[in-house]
């Protein structure tokens, strides 16, 4: 009976921290849609009525045109992006593979580290609903490598054997105490956890001070 | 004068089918002769046409009949059909897998017009254009 | 024990619920984004592009200019709107109270049906983190009642006793069997379940077919 009590409190923190996720994230969208989009769209705008001021010459014409031009791809590029944040158009498309694929290509690029995505399965073998969950969970992952590991390096391996499905994440950085509760505070891991029982799958930390962090996710 | 090269445009939004039109129809060797604003507009159409056109500027998301679904039907029904992908979406998968449909070059819908009309030029020319997006992709 | 089972085993669809909705919203803005925004403002850039072609008379000149304008007001209003959507602003700036007059006075402007909202008590009263779970669980419960009940009157009615805090929610519409388990599949009443549990409060449904639906939340 204690472990089912503790299991039902523990579920609640799982809640909890999902809809503190949901309502920070509306939160930020809502900032960026203010912030990156509707506030370039009022220059747009009042370059917009400047440009219907009588008697303008081709030059001034073109100068305010210019504006509109530019900021208008600055917002364009943000919306791209705050929609490629949300949920990249690429998995719906072309498939969970595709998808981590993009997802490394991106940080890669961004040289911070560099992540070797080695996949030795078929995700046709995966249900399909099961994809996006994945999906989420590396890129918690890949966060808080980038975030907490000082790691210049990731790998992430899928195959399967007569076991299952295997996913093996590893980053070569710093490592935590995955006892100590200092590290229990955030919502990735939590999330993590709630992606992984739907997936009704099992995850193993095994991570050390020093010695990088290394994820199983067993299907 | 040397013959134009017939464009067909193919979009779900009227105003921006309207805005290349103009655009595109300032340059004396360009000619628009049929807008669809889906996929379905343009097999109709098509079928019907006395003459293919040379170029297809093919808008990938629409209603009804999108531009990928489009696209294998061309290739299918009229392989000789030149398309060049215009998309919102401008990230390697869509670009790499429009390629392997079998486009002829692939252009972001914010290009400037010196980009689009020089990719029309030569694609009309060659059959394949690596612009700078697809360029930076391969 | 089987109790307890139980219990786990709902939580997990209460987890499940939550999940889904989120993705389900992410995808809706991020399409949001892609329909309303960016289309409508690669048809700015075009309209810039044709604006700066050389000897536009001045009719073609002022047409352009007019177009960039409504569309630049018209994607400005999809930014407001979805950002309103993720997060009405009011709630931040001038609290719960304000909140839900502006939600109530934006229903009521439509027409399907008018809300009457009594607030007898003072929102300070409630910690403050309590106050989105409110606001979200009245959305919802709005929601329910123009989806599905046909009623023309909601009353929502916010009062204090020696007992606690209480909202009682109720439409005139046409109810439902609350047993009857085809209403359990939505992602709505769970989304909701969640809210009450970390609002560590308590709901009571009462509703009969043809005699309206009434919400109890017992804070
Ligand atoms: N790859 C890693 N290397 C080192 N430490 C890690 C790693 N992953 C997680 N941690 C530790 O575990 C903690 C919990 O991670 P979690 O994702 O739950 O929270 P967070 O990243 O701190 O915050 P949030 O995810 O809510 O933004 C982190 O704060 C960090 O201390
Ligand atoms: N005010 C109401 N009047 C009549 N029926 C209701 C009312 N509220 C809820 N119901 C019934 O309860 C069901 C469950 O509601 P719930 O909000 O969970 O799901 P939904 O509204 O059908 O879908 P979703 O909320 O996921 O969009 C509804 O489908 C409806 O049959
Ligand atoms: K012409
Ligand atoms: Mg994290
Ligand atoms: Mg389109
Ligand atoms: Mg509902």
């Amino acid at each position: 009976i204690k472990n089912r009590e503790k299991e039902i409190a523990h579920q609640k923190t799982l809640i909890n921290a999902i809809i503190e996720t949901q309502e920070k994230e509306r939160n930020r969208i809502a900032q960026d849609l203010h912030d990156d989009i509707s506030s370039g769209l009022n220059v747009v705008a009042i370059n917009c009525y400047m440009l219907k001021t009588p008697n303008l010459d081709y030059n001034e014409q073109l100068k305010i045109t210019n504006t509109i031009l530019e900021l208008t791809n600055k917002v364009l590029q943000s919306s791209r992006r705050i929609a490629h944040d949300l949920l990249p158009p690429v998995i719906d498309k072309f498939g969970l593979h595709e998808g981590i694929k993009e997802l490394v290509e991106n940080i890669n690029n961004i040289g911070q580290l560099q992540i070797k995505y080695n996949n030795h399965l078929n995700f046709d073998d995966l249900a399909h609903e099961k994809h996006l969950h994945v999906f989420r969970i590396l890129q918690e992952l890949i966060n808080n490598s980038l975030k907490h590991s000082e790691a210049n390096t990731i790998t992430i391996d899928f195959n399967q054997d007569s076991d299952g499905i295997k996913l093996h994440y590893s980053d070569n950085g710093k490592g935590f105490d995955v006892t100590n509760s200092v590290h229990k505070k955030g919502l990735g891991m939590k999330n993590i956890e709630s992606r992984i029982s739907l997936l009704q799958a099992k995850l193993t930390v095994d991570s050390k001070l020093n010695q990088g962090t290394h994820f199983l996710i067993h299907f | 004068m040397e013959k134009q090269i017939e464009i067909i445009l193919v979009d779900d939004e009227a105003l921006f089918r309207s805005g290349i039109k103009f655009i595109l129809e300032r340059e004396p060797n360009l000619k628009v002769v049929f807008e669809a604003s889906n996929g379905n507009e343009l097999l109709n159409y098509l079928k019907r046409a006395k003459r293919l056109p040379d170029i297809i500027l093919m808008d990938l998301k629409m209603p009804m009949l999108n531009g990928v679904e489009t696209t294998k039907i061309l290739n299918t029904l009229y392989p000789q059909l030149k398309v060049i992908a215009l998309s919102s979406y401008d990230t390697r998968s869509f670009i790499i897998n429009m390629i392997n449909e079998g486009v002829s070059s692939y252009i972001i819908k914010n290009s400037t017009p010196q980009e689009m009309i020089e990719t029309i030029n030569k694609v009309h020319q060659k059959g394949f254009y690596y612009n700078k997006l697809t360029l930076k992709i391969i």
